[in-house]
């Protein structure tokens, strides 16, 4: 084993499982990079060089270049994956989704149910997400709110090379629509031990990132390292804080935030999608109802403002969820 | 491609099939005046030669995306008449369980991808199953059908386009009805002429009579050919006229009298066909009497059969979202 | 006054506004119908002939019949709303927002904040949503928790002739980009008293449909009338029940929301969106912080299953939430 | 229309545009490389004079949708220079007020509809713009700035349509530079033709040599003419090249060192003008080379006083979402 990046584990992950199985393709703008010009042809790997050496290895019919077209990117895709391949379409930043959401909301989520149980619809769309890297409004969105909501899509979003590359390989094996989503400030920073070889983390297993007995904190992506560096923090002042990670948030392992509320009597969800109507409310929503009687104190949800993202470093560091934020929430609900 | 000389059993299959589509969307039409029938309806009568001439050339390998005007398309495709009447009544036993209807019968396993709720979904659907085709290195094509007014949503330009910078084996079959809803052709359509539109994006289009078996299955089957040949996207623009209004229900102020009487006289894919075999003495009106005469019977078994069946079971709400979860 | 229905209310408030302020315009497909056919012009007014009457009276300048091009119709209001016009741009289906999200999502609903707070974006889209019609998967959805997540939009969901009325004149007056949903079983419910003449609601005012003591049922849309009937029959029985229609989502009136739980202490929210992250995730993460302490039982949230659609008759009306799951959710937490 | 004598004014007008945004964008390229310069940045060091070109027929009642490469759009446009030093610095006084930076800098009070960061969103915007000048009955009109990768994204195609459906003031104007982030406009484009697929949508458009300012100008004149007089959609391809990456950083593997080199030599729009004027003896060189001083001076200035700027307060992040909540 050795220590890698998720940058890292998702190349493996899809290196892998293209060698595994030959229907299993890449698709998306700039994936090899270099048609039409008159440089390489192995020019890029993606924007951010993650499909790199891919081409060289698979060749041009499974490492597929597209136009700037991502309707017909994610349409192809599910059209490929209804007829029997297995795609795998990258869509650059998530945020896009607003030109190419029909192909993931009407199409591939409703394919098997609309059809009475017939369809098989194997597609990953791999995505961008997240702030934190100065890209402001419109490549900087959390929106995996939304597709956890459509009824048929799966969504998953981890917070480690390992869970990275053990939920892509499951995402790719799956048989149903999944919309995998990387975020952005994670991709390079410290790695974590990870497994050379193919390995699979269901779908639905919430990750305890750290047990504790006073708080129960549930946290996805960027957010979970804020919440680890905040745990170690309060450990030294006594407070033990439990962090649960659900890592995918279709199918969600509810009974895992259940247990460790029923034990800890305390919630803070902290969530980079939405301030209304997002996936925090969703958590707090579960528990409001289900672990009702076991609730010490108000759950509360951090999220950032209902606002777009701002550009200057000055304003998006205000404007994403940070360490004191985490810390007012944790000192109100323990003081409540 | 000539197809002048089809043998006798081409020519019965061509005409059962149209006759079929007829007999099931006439039907339709009478049986929702009884209010048994739920949800939208959207009918192809008059547009039968298009879905009987494109699928003559086509084995259950071939995909095709069909639009919410699809219950001719299924036909033709060979989708189980009795299964898509139950569907449409929203019975069990329907092709898609009751769950999809009218506008979403499906059926994968004669390679039919779906009517379709979304106008102009079907482009890059299709251009994925013709991915599937090429990768699997093997001569299957897909066919998009596609109306005047689909013809311009934004995902099919882009289908349109990426078959073309992708090479992909896809043939796209512009179903120019003259409306998109109560809208013309001519108005929603730019340059009006959308053949003119798909070649400046590189796919060599004919424009032909739809309402004719012989022309539609023609041109059809050249695109059909040359896209197997590997000559990459085809397309073929076929006028014909809808009979009925766009769903149901449509009074159709938008139609002059005169166009919703004529068309069915002038325009009439069956009277048409009758003709043309009559007149080159290739087959007896009595084959196609007794074509009418089983397919009568077929229809009326067909609506028997949905009107008896139960309804599906209320569990079946939970059921087949996803396959595993 | 006279009785009117949710349909010829919307009709009104067009009519109004249009004549009040030439900058208003009406643009979607077959607005007017008949568009280059050989028949009228005026031939339908929208699918469901709610427009009807505008070409007349207005002319082709302000009643835009356009082609089959969602993201092009939505853009274009978009375009000519921030240059100066009032455009009310009608989505036919609100499930349509799949090819044509960007516009709402990355354009108009981040103008102004983008742009330092110089842009006006004043676009009003209609759009039907629900369920309950037989329409299937594709146009049945609820799908205002998305638009309710998007910082920047306002999001509008009537539930009878009054209130549409008097907020849709609102939405045209508006200076923001707003969504407004009109639910397709509700159109010709019997009417409500709604005076001829203009008047608007202000957004963020919820409307106590019913006042109670016992629970709190926070409902909009077809819900309202759903729950409106249970509280009618529990009432027989001694249990009082508050109704309380938002009536927007964005903004949402937290304020009367939060003080009719703190007098009732308890809450059930019904709605027709989304299973997960949707609306009702977002009032019951509002109450479970911010009226804990009043809480006397959890907080339940009726929602559709997590499932697309159906469409037989048989599966629909199994589908829907209805009376018996709201008497069976305010029977449990009045027995918690 | 015949620009080949220009009064002195507009050439030096001319020149002057070109420069400042040259100067703007070569000072970015340096600054960016001490950090101090955040998020994602596109250079159009190159294209100059397809801004200059277009611009030069346009007032501030026209208006322009820009791109994801929209700086020098904005300065062809009048927007503030300084200002536009401090957005792209993330600085209170940009003229988003730092909000936007380099992606999404616009100037409604101008007449730019802003850059945008969604490929191709600009062409359904700059309809709209174009319908509000109609339904105005002004004479205004809106232009399009398009990428040749722009040009396959959907709503651009429908724009088009629906601009000649709806017979609108709009000139499309497609910036050819060869690339689309890194893939090639030979390859992306289906038919290898801009100009020839948007004339199949019934907008006719002709290609020009974007790198001189002569050529560029004297065909988006000729089209925005066109427009105004009520002749429909016109549309430009304009072949160019960018000097710098798809992005700041970019290390352009997918070209040829070739290619590179060669195109700041042959296709440099300022030599082009220089050479230009000169042959004619339309203007002294002295002249443009104040010019030059001029310009130096103010980007200089632009970047001092973007540097010596204050970041804006955190309390702005709640601001300026509504009008009114
Ligand atoms: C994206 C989308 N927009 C609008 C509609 C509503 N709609 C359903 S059918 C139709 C007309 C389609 O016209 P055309 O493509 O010519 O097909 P035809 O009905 O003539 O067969 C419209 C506008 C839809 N279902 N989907
Ligand atoms: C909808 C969308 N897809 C993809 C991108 C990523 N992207 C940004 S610029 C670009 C290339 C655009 O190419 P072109 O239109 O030729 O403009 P150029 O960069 O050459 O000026 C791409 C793919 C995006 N920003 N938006
Ligand atoms: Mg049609
Ligand atoms: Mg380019």
């Amino acid at each position: 084993m050795a220590i890698k990046t998720i940058r890292q584990a998702i190349g493996e992950a899809l290196r892998l499982e293209m060698a595994r199985d030959e229907h299993v393709f890449i698709m998306g703008e700039d994936v090899a990079g270099g048609r039409g010009g008159t440089g390489v042809l192995d020019a890029a790997g993606g924007v951010l060089g993650i499909t790199k050496d891919l081409l060289e290895e698979f060749g041009e019919d499974r490492v597929i270049d597209t136009p700037i077209s991502e309707t017909a990117i994610l349409g192809c895709a599910v059209g490929a994956a209804v007829s029997g391949s297995r795609p795998v379409a990258e869509l650059m930043f998530n945020d896009f989704m607003g030109v190419c959401f029909d192909p993931l909301l009407n199409q591939a989520a409703k394919f098997r149910y609309m059809f009475g149980g017939k369809a098989e619809t194997p597609l990953v769309v791999r995505t961008m997400y997240g702030a934190g890297i100065r890209a402001a409004a419109q490549h900087s969105q959390t929106l995996y709110h939304m597709f956890t909501s459509v009824p048929g899509l799966k969504c998953v979003c981890p917070s480690n090379a390992y869970d990275a590359k053990g939920l892509l390989i499951q995402a790719i094996r799956d048989n149903d629509p999944v919309v995998f989503l990387e975020h952005k400030a994670l991709y390079d920073i410290p790695g974590v031990e990870t497994p050379d070889e193919a390995y699979t983390i269901p779908f639905g297993e919430a990750n305890f990132v750290r047990d504790g007995t006073d708080i129960t904190i549930v946290a996805m992506g960027l957010m979970v390292h804020i919440a680890s560096g905040v745990a170690e923090e309060l450990a030294k002042s006594g407070v033990s804080v439990e962090i649960v990670d659900p890592r995918t948030t279709s199918p969600l392992d509810t009974d895992s935030i259940l247990e460790s509320v029923e034990k800890t009597g305390r919630l803070v969800v902290m969530d980079e999608s939405a301030a209304r109507c997002g996936f925090a409310h969703d958590i707090a929503a579960l528990v409001a109802d289900r672990a009702f009687g076991s609730l010490k104190a108000p759950i509360k949800t951090i999220t950032p403002p209902h606002t777009p993202v701002p550009f200057s470093p000055a304003l998006e560091d205000a404007w994403l969820p940070g360490p004191e934020d985490l810390v007012k929430a944790i000192t109100a609900v323990m003081e409540y | 491609m000539n197809l002048s000389n089809l043998p006798k059993e081409r020519l019965l299959d061509a005409y059962r099939t149209m006759k079929t589509i007829r007999e099931f969307e006439e039907r339709i039409h009478t049986e929702n005046t009884t209010g048994d029938i739920a949800g939208f309806l959207h009918l192809s009568v008059g547009q039968e030669a298009i879905a009987a001439g494109v699928m003559s050339h086509l084995t259950t390998q071939d995909y095709i995306a069909s639009t919410h005007r699809g219950h001719g398309h299924a036909i033709a495709k060979g989708s189980d008449v009795k299964a898509m009447m139950k569907e449409i009544f929203g019975k069990a036993g329907g092709l898609c369980g009751g769950k999809g209807g009218s506008m979403h019968i499906a059926d994968l396993e004669q390679g039919m991808l779906g009517a379709n709720g979304i106008v102009g979904a079907g482009g890059p659907l299709a251009i994925g199953a013709a991915l599937t085709a090429k990768l699997k290195k093997s001569d299957d094509v897909a066919v998009c059908f596609l109306g005047d007014g689909a013809s311009n949503q934004g995902g099919v330009f882009e289908a349109m386009n990426m078959s073309v910078a992708l090479g992909l084996p896809v043939v796209f079959i512009f179903e120019n009805n003259g409306y998109g809803e109560f809208t013309g052709a001519d108005f929603s359509v730019g340059s009006k002429d959308i053949a003119g539109r798909a070649a400046g994006f590189g796919i060599p289009t004919v424009k032909v009579d739809g309402t004719n078996f012989f022309t539609i299955a023609d041109a059809a089957g050249t695109a059909i050919d040359r896209v197997r040949q590997g000559l990459g996207p085809q397309g073929v623009e076929a006028f014909a006229f809808r009979f009925y209004g766009h769903f149901e229900g449509d009074p159709q102020a938008y139609r002059s009298k005169d166009e919703i009487e004529n068309v069915r006289v002038d325009s009439d894919c069956l009277i048409n066909f009758r003709a043309s075999v009559a007149e080159g003495n290739r087959l007896e009106i009595g084959e196609l009497d007794a074509i009418d005469a089983e397919v009568a019977i077929l229809i009326d078994e067909a609506v028997a059969e949905a009107r008896a069946a139960d309804f599906p079971s209320p569990d079946a709400v939970l059921k087949d979202v996803y396959i595993s979860y």
